[in-house]
C-alpha cells in the first residue's frame, strides 16, 4: 500500500508546479492549464485524506471540485475566445490596455 | 436531519427571481416586446427580488440560531450580511437600470448572473462547512467573471476579465488547498467539528496560512492584489460598485468564520499575519491612489485601500472588531457604491474602459450639476474618514477595537492613511469646485430616475447612518462573536 | 509493488506537470496535460476511488483537455509557440518563491504525517453507490449549489459565446 | 437659579445648522442674506442669554447629557466655562458681522457660500461646547470641510494650493489626536472631559497623550514651526473666512491649550511648558519681523497673526493666574481686532482690488471715516492702553515674568516690533501725498461698512476700559484650571 505521506508530497510538488507555471508563463491558455493542474495535485490529496481518515468527504469534496474545475474552463475558454475575437493574441503581456 | 429551509428563504427567492428574469425575457422575445422596455421590466423583477429577500431578511433578525445539516448556519452575522449583500446590489441595480441599455441587450443574462452572484454571496455568509464555502465562493467568483466581461464592445473588458478570472482561479487553488489541509488535520469539513477537535500543528496553521492566500486575492489584499485595479476599471460601473463593496463583505464574512474554527492556530500567530496584510493593503491602495488619472481606476485603488482598514477590525479580533468590521461594511456600502455611481454619469456612453472618465471630466461640475457634485463630495469625503460622515464613523469604530485589542500603531497607520487618502479624494473636488467647466466636463444628461434614486439612498446613507446607528450598534454586538476569546 | 506502480506513475505525472510548465507550444502543453491528469485518474483506482477515477477520464481527459485542445486549433494558427515570459526577474522569483513554498509544505508533510501506511477503505469505499450515497444525503447542499454554479456557468458560456454586435444592428 | 439641563447650548451649536438647511430652500438671492443674516442674529442673541443666566462659578454649566453611543460611552455632552464663553460670544458675533461684510461682494454661488458660513460657525460653538472627547474630534474636523471650500472656492488666485495644504495640515494634526483619545478611553475609561480630569493618568500615557494633542492644536493656533500653512490660508481666503480663521479658527488651538492639554496631562504639561514658551516666543518675533518685511497688507496682518498667538501660547505656557486669563483675554481680543483688520483690508480691496502697500497713501485725506476706524483697529491690535490689546498682552506679560522673566523680556521685544510693522501700515496707506490717481476716486466707508466695524470697536473699548466684566468671568474657570495643573506638581514637593 501507498504510504498517505507520499501522495501529499507529491500533490504538494504538483501543486507548486502548477503554481510557478502560473507565475512563470504569460500564454494565457498555458496559464490557465497550470491552474487546472493545481485543483488536480489538491483532488489527489484528497483522495489520499479520505482513505486515510476512512471517510468518503474527501471523495465528495473531490467530485464537487470537478464541477467547479468545469465550470471555470467553460468560462475561461469562453472568456480567451472572446479576446481572441478583438486581438489575436492570448499572450497575457500583450494585453496591456490595462496595466498588468 | 435538520433541514431548517427557512432559514435559506432569502438566497432561495434570490435564485428563484434569476429564473423568473430569464423567463420573463424569453416571453418579451417571444412577443417582441422592445429592448429597452424589456431592460426595464428586468431591472424591476430583480428589484422586486433584492426587496423582498432583504424584507426577509429583517424579519429573520432576532430569531434563534438555526442551521441545515451543519453545512449552511442562520445567525446574525450572516443576516446582517445578507443585508449589506442586498443593500450594494439594490443601489447598483438602480445604478444599472438605465446604464444598460448603452452597451448591452443581454439584461436578462446580466440580471440573472447579477443574482446568482448575490445568492452566492449570500451562501457564503453562512456557509459553516468547507466545500459548502468553496462552491458558494465559485457560485459568485464565477457570476462576476462574466459580469466583468459584459461590456463586449470593448477590448478592456474581456482583459479585465481574463485577468480577473486567471488570478481568481489561481487563488480558488490556495483556497482548495487550504481547506485540504483542514480536512487532513482533523478528518471533517465541518467548521465546528474543526473547532471542536482543535488540533495544532502544522496542518491547521498552513491550512489557515493557505485559505488567508485565497481570502487576500478575493479581498484585494496587498500583496495579492494585482487583478483589482483592473478588474474594477474594466468592468461595468455598476458592476464595479457592487462586487467591490459585496465581494468584500461575503469574503470577509467567510474568512471571520473560518478564523473562528481555526480556534488551535494563537492570536498572537494570526493576528500578525492579518495585521501585516492590514498595513500592506491600505499603504498600498492609497499610495498607487494617489498617482491616478482614472476617476475609476482611483475609486479602484482606493477600495483596495478599504479593505486595508477592514482588516485592522479583523486584526482586533474582539466583539467590538468584528462589530467595527461589519458597521464599516454598511457605511462602505452606502458610499463607495455611491461614489461609483456617480463616476458612472460622468462617462461617455462611446468611452471603453481603458480610457474612461478622468478626474478632468468633473471640472466644473459644480457649475453644471451642484446637487451630483454635492452628492460626490459627501462620499469621497465619507471615504477620507471625515466627520460626521459614515466613513468617520466606521473607521472610530474600526480604531477603538484595534486600541481596544492592543493595536495601537495599526490605528495610527490607519489615520495616517487616511490624511494620506484625503489627498486624493479632495483631488477631486478641487476639480469638481475650483475649476470652471471644460471641453472635457461630461455629464449624462438627463439624470435618469432610477441612479438619482440611487445617489440619494447613498447619500442619506452616508449622512446619516454614522450618527444614528448607535443603537443598532449596541443591538449588532450581542450577536456577533469575538475571535480573540474563540 | 503498489509502491513501485505509485513511484512510476508519480514519475510519469511530474513529467507531464513539467512538460505543461515548459512546452513551448500550447499544444503540446494540453497533451502534457492529459498525461498528468490520465495518471492521477489511475491513482484514483489505486487509492480506491473508483468512482472519481472514471469521472476524473470522463471529465479531465474526455471533457477538460478536449476542450482546450479545440480552443486552441481554433485560434491555433495565431498563437504557435509563445515564448516562456519575458521578465527574467520575475521568473526567478517565481521559482524561489515556488521552492521556498514546496520545501514547507514537504518538510511540514513529513513531520506532521505519522509514518505507516494509510488505512484503506473497504474495497467498495469508492464506489458509485457509497459516493451518490453520501452526496444525496450528508452534502446535498453543496451538491445543489454545484448546480446552481452549473447555471451560472451556462449563462457565462451564453453571455460570452454569443457574436457581439453593435447596438442598434440587431 | 440652577441652568442646568437648559438646551441653551444646543440652540446655540443647531440654530446655524437649522438656518443652513433652510437656506437650500430658498432661491432669491435677497431672501439667502436675509436668512442668513437673521440667523446669525438670532443665534448671537441666543448666546448673549448665557451672560443673562451666568452662574458665578468656574465649574461647567449650562450642561446637556445625551448617550450616543452606549456601547463605547459616547456621550452627546455639552458645556460651557469662563475659557470658552467668550470664545462662544465671539463666534457668534463675528457670524453676523462676515455676512453683513459679504453682502455685496460675494456674486456667484451666494447660496453655498453662506451655507457654509453657518455650518462653520456651527462646527466652530461645537468645538467650544462639547465636553466629549469624541463630540470634540468630529466637530474639530469638521470645521476643516467648510473652510476648505470657501478658501478653495471664493479664494485668491493661489486658493487651491492653500486650500489643500489648510485641509491635509490640519487633518494630519489630527489622526495622531483621535488614536490617542481612543488610547485615553481605555486607559482612563471615558471621553468624558469631566470624567478625566478626575481620572490620574500614568506619566507615560500622559506624555504620549500631551505630545498628540499638543501637536494638533500646534498647527491650528500656529505654533512657530507648524505655521506655514497660515500665511497662504489667510492671504488666500476670501475676506470673511480670513476673519473667521484668524477671529475664531485659530483659537480652536489655544481653546484646545487651555480646555485639554493642561488640566489632562498635568505632568506632561510641566515637562513640555517650556518648549511650548520657547516655541511662542520665537513666533512672537518672527512672525513680527516677517509682517515687517511684507508688501501686501494681507499678509502682514496674517504673519501679525503668528506673532499675536505667540502671546497667547506665552500666557499659556506661564501656567499661572496672570497669564492663563491673560491668554483667554488675548485670544478674545486677537479676534476682534485681527478680524477688524481683516475686514477693512477686504473693504479697501474691494475698492482697489489690491492689498500693495505701494498703491497706497494718504488715504486720511480721502476716506477720513475708514482711516479713522483703521487707525483705531491698528491701536488696539498694536496694544495701546485703554484698548483691549493693552489688556491682554499686559496681563500676560505679567504672568510670563512671574513665570520666567526671561520670557518676559523676549516677549516685551515683541511687542515693540508689533508696535513697528503696524506703524509703518497705517504710515504708507493713510500718511504721505495722495500721488495715486487711483486713490483719489476712493469712496468713503458705506453705512454698511460702518456697522459691520462698529460692534468692534465699541467691544475694543469696553474690554479696555472695563476689563473686569470679562476677568470676572474668566477667573474663577481659570482658578481652577490652575488647580488642576498645580495640584500634582505640588503634591510631588510635599514630603
Amino acid at each position: 500500500m501507498v504510504p498517505t505521506a507520499y501522495v501529499l508530497v507529491l500533490s504538494a510538488v504538483l501543486f507548486t508546479i502548477g503554481a510557478v507555471g502560473v507565475l512563470v508563463r504569460r500564454n494565457a491558455l498555458i496559464i490557465f492549464m497550470c491552474v487546472e493542474m493545481m485543483l488536480n495535485a489538491v483532488n489527489l490529496s484528497l483522495v489520499a485524506l479520505s482513505n486515510q481518515w476512512g471517510n468518503l468527504t474527501g471523495q465528495i469534496f473531490v467530485f464537487i471540485v470537478m464541477a467547479v474545475a468545469a465550470v471555470e474552463v467553460a468560462i475561461g475558454l469562453a472568456i480567451v475566445m472572446a479576446i481572441v475575437r478583438h486581438k489575436d493574441t492570448t499572450n497575457v503581456d500583450e494585453i496591456n490596455l490595462l496595466k498588468w | 436531519m435538520n433541514l431548517h429551509l427557512a432559514i435559506i428563504v432569502p438566497e432561495l427567492i434570490i435564485v428563484a427571481t434569476a429564473l423568473v428574469v430569464m423567463l420573463a425575457d424569453l416571453t418579451g422575445r417571444a412577443v417582441s416586446a422592445p429592448p429597452r422596455w424589456r431592460g426595464q421590466l428586468m431591472a424591476g423583477l430583480t428589484m422586486v427580488g433584492l426587496i423582498v429577500a432583504a424584507l426577509l431578511t429583517l424579519v429573520q433578525i432576532g430569531l434563534p440560531v438555526q442551521d441545515i445539516q451543519n453545512l449552511l448556519i442562520g445567525d446574525e452575522l450572516s443576516r446582517y450580511l445578507n443585508l449589506i449583500v442586498l443593500l450594494a446590489a439594490i443601489l447598483s441595480v438602480l445604478m444599472a437600470w438605465d446604464y444598460l441599455v448603452h452597451f448591452t441587450r443581454m439584461m436578462a443574462e446580466f440580471y440573472a448572473l447579477f443574482l446568482l452572484a448575490v445568492a452566492g454571496m449570500m451562501f457564503m455568509g453562512k456557509a459553516v462547512e468547507l466545500m459548502t464555502l468553496f462552491v458558494s465562493l465559485e457560485i459568485l467568483s464565477v457570476a462576476l467573471y462574466v459580469l466583468t466581461g459584459f461590456h463586449r464592445g470593448q477590448l478592456a473588458g474581456g482583459e479585465a476579465a481574463l485577468k480577473y478570472f486567471l488570478l481568481g482561479a489561481f487563488s480558488s487553488g490556495f483556497f482548495l488547498y487550504g481547506a485540504t489541509l483542514l480536512y487532513a488535520a482533523t478528518g471533517t469539513t465541518y467548521l465546528s467539528e474543526i473547532a471542536a477537535l482543535a488540533p495544532g500543528g502544522f496542518f491547521t496553521i498552513a491550512g489557515l496560512a493557505l485559505l488567508l492566500i485565497g481570502f487576500g486575492f478575493k479581498l484585494a489584499a496587498v500583496p495579492f492584489h494585482m487583478w483589482a485595479p483592473d478588474a474594477y476599471q474594466g468592468a461595468p460601473t455598476p458592476v464595479t460598485g457592487f462586487m467591490s463593496v459585496a465581494t468584500k463583505a461575503a469574503a470577509f464574512i467567510a474568512l471571520l468564520r473560518v478564523l473562528l474554527a481555526t480556534i488551535s492556530v494563537p492570536y498572537e500567530v494570526w493576528s500578525w499575519a492579518i495585521a501585516i496584510l492590514a498595513l500592506l493593503t491600505m499603504t498600498w491602495g492609497n499610495l498607487a491612489a494617489l498617482r491616478q488619472r482614472s476617476l475609476k481606476r482611483m475609486l479602484a485603488y482606493s477600495s483596495i485601500a478599504h479593505a486595508g482598514y477592514i482588516f485592522i477590525g479583523v486584526a482586533a479580533g474582539s466583539q467590538a472588531g468584528m462589530n467595527a468590521v461589519l458597521f464599516y461594511l454598511f457605511a462602505y456600502a452606502f458610499m463607495n457604491v455611491g461614489a461609483f455611481a456617480v463616476a458612472a454619469q460622468l462617462e461617455k456612453p462611446e468611452f471603453s474602459a481603458a480610457q474612461d472618465a478622468d478626474i478632468s471630466a468633473t471640472r466644473g461640475l459644480f457649475g453644471r450639476k451642484p446637487l451630483l457634485a454635492v452628492a460626490m463630495t459627501l462620499f469621497l469625503l465619507s471615504l477620507a474618514g471625515m466627520p460626521p460622515l459614515a466613513g468617520f464613523f466606521g473607521k472610530m469604530y474600526l480604531f477603538i477595537a484595534a486600541v481596544d485589542s492592543g493595536w495601537v500603531w495599526l490605528a495610527v497607520a490607519g489615520a495616517i492613511n487616511s490624511v494620506i487618502s484625503a489627498y486624493y479624494y479632495l483631488r477631486v473636488t478641487v476639480s469638481m469646485y475650483m475649476y470652471e467647466p471644460s471641453e472635457e466636463t461630461f455629464v449624462r444628461l438627463p439624470l435618469q430616475m432610477p441612479v438619482s434614486l440611487a445617489i440619494s439612498i447613498a447619500v442619506a446613507g452616508t449622512v446619516l447612518f454614522g450618527i444614528l446607528a448607535s443603537p443598532w450598534l449596541t443591538s449588532l454586538s450581542r450577536s456577533v462573536v469575538a475571535l480573540a476569546a474563540r | 509493488m503498489t509502491l513501485l506502480l505509485f513511484t512510476v506513475l508519480a514519475l510519469i505525472a511530474l513529467v507531464g506537470a513539467v512538460g505543461v510548465v515548459m512546452s513551448r507550444n500550447a499544444v503540446y502543453s494540453a497533451l502534457f496535460l492529459l498525461v498528468n491528469f490520465a495518471t492521477i485518474a489511475v491513482m484514483y483506482f489505486m487509492l480506491s476511488a473508483q468512482f472519481l477515477g472514471v469521472v476524473q477520464v470522463i471529465i479531465y481527459a474526455g471533457a477538460i483537455v478536449v476542450l482546450f485542445l479545440f480552443v486552441i486549433m481554433l485560434i491555433g494558427g495565431q498563437i504557435g509557440p509563445v515564448t516562456v515570459g519575458g521578465r527574467r526577474y520575475a521568473r526567478l522569483l517565481a521559482l524561489v518563491l515556488g521552492a521556498a513554498f514546496l520545501l514547507l509544505v514537504v518538510l511540514g508533510l513529513g513531520a506532521a504525517l505519522p509514518p505507516g501506511e494509510a488505512p484503506l477503505g473497504a474495497p467498495q469505499a469508492g464506489s458509485v453507490q457509497a459516493v451518490g450515497q453520501e452526496l444525496y444525503t450528508t452534502y446535498l447542499i453543496p451538491f445543489e449549489l454545484a448546480s446552481i454554479l452549473l447555471l451560472v456557468g451556462m449563462l457565462g458560456g451564453v453571455v460570452l459565446a454569443r457574436r457581439y454586435r453593435e447596438l442598434g444592428k440587431d | 437659579m440652577d441652568n442646568s439641563g437648559s438646551i441653551l447650548l444646543s440652540l446655540i451649536i443647531w440654530i446655524p445648522f437649522l438656518g443652513a438647511l433652510i437656506l437650500l430652500f430658498l432661491h432669491s438671492d435677497r431672501r439667502l442674506k436675509q436668512v442668513a443674516l437673521g440667523t446669525t442674529l438670532v443665534d448671537f442673541l441666543v448666546s448673549l442669554l448665557l451672560l443673562v443666566r451666568w452662574q458665578p462659578t468656574g465649574e461647567m454649566q449650562f450642561q446637556e447629557f445625551f448617550a450616543w453611543v452606549p456601547r463605547f460611552g459616547i456621550n452627546y455632552h455639552l458645556g460651557v466655562d469662563g475659557i470658552s464663553l467668550f470664545l462662544v460670544l465671539l463666534t457668534t458675533l463675528l457670524g453676523p458681522i462676515v455676512i453683513l461684510f459679504s453682502w455685496n461682494n460675494i456674486r456667484e454661488n451666494l447660496k453655498a457660500y453662506l451655507v457654509l458660513m453657518l455650518a462653520q460657525q456651527a462646527a466652530m460653538l461645537g468645538v467650544f461646547l462639547a465636553l466629549d472627547l469624541v463630540l470634540f474630534f468630529v466637530f474639530w474636523e469638521f470645521t476643516l470641510i467648510p473652510m476648505y471650500f470657501l478658501i478653495g472656492r471664493w479664494g485668491g488666485r493661489n486658493r487651491i494650493y492653500a486650500a489643500l495644504k489648510f485641509f491635509l495640515y490640519t487633518m494630519a494634526g489630527s489622526a495622531l489626536m483621535l488614536v490617542v483619545i481612543f488610547l485615553l478611553y481605555f486607559r482612563a475609561g471615558s471621553f468624558d472631559w469631566l470624567e478625566l480630569r478626575q481620572a490620574s493618568l500614568d506619566p507615560g500615557l500622559q506624555t504620549i497623550a500631551f505630545l498628540a494633542f499638543a501637536l494638533a492644536f500646534a498647527i491650528k493656533v500656529p505654533l512657530f514651526p507648524f505655521h506655514t500653512w497660515l500665511p497662504d490660508a489667510h492671504v488666500q481666503a476670501p475676506t470673511a473666512g480670513s476673519v473667521i480663521l484668524a477671529g475664531v479658527l485659530l483659537k480652536m488651538g489655544t481653546y484646545g491649550y487651555l480646555r485639554f492639554c493642561l488640566p489632562l496631562f498635568p505632568d506632561a504639561t510641566h515637562r513640555f511648558v517650556p518648549w511650548i514658551a520657547g516655541l511662542a516666543i520665537i513666533g512672537i518675533i518672527y512672525g513680527a519681523l516677517v509682517a515687517l518685511v511684507q508688501k501686501d497688507v494681507k499678509s502682514l496682518v496674517a504673519y501679525s497673526s503668528i506673532a499675536h498667538l505667540g502671546f497667547v501660547m506665552l500666557g499659556v505656557a506661564s501656567l499661572n493666574q496672570q497669564g492663563l486669563s491673560g491668554a483667554v483675554l488675548q485670544s478674545i481680543n486677537h479676534g476682534l481686532s485681527t478680524g477688524a483688520l481683516f475686514l477693512m483690508v477686504g473693504m479697501i480691496y474691494d475698492r482697489r482690488h489690491t492689498r500693495l502697500l505701494s498703491e497706497f497713501g494718504g488715504l486720511w485725506k480721502q476716506i477720513p471715516v475708514f482711516s479713522a476706524f483703521f487707525v483705531v483697529v491698528v491701536m488696539a491690535s498694536v496694544g495701546l492702553p485703554g484698548l483691549n490689546g493693552f489688556i491682554g498682552e499686559f496681563t500676560i506679560l505679567v504672568g510670563a515674568f512671574q513665570a520666567n522673566r526671561l520670557w518676559a523680556v523676549l516677549g516685551t521685544l515683541g511687542v515693540i516690533l508689533a508696535a513697528w510693522y503696524l506703524l509703518t501700515a497705517v504710515r504708507g496707506m493713510l500718511h504721505g501725498p495722495l500721488d495715486n490717481p487711483e486713490n483719489q476716486k476712493l469712496t468713503d466707508l458705506s453705512r454698511r461698512e460702518i456697522w459691520v466695524l462698529a460692534p468692534l470697536v465699541i467691544l475694543f473699548f469696553l474690554i479696555g476700559l472695563f476689563p473686569n466684566l470679562f476677568f470676572d468671568k474668566i477667573n474663577p474657570s481659570v482658578d481652577l484650571l490652575i488647580r488642576d495643573v498645580q495640584g500634582p506638581a505640588l503634591a510631588l514637593l510635599l514630603p
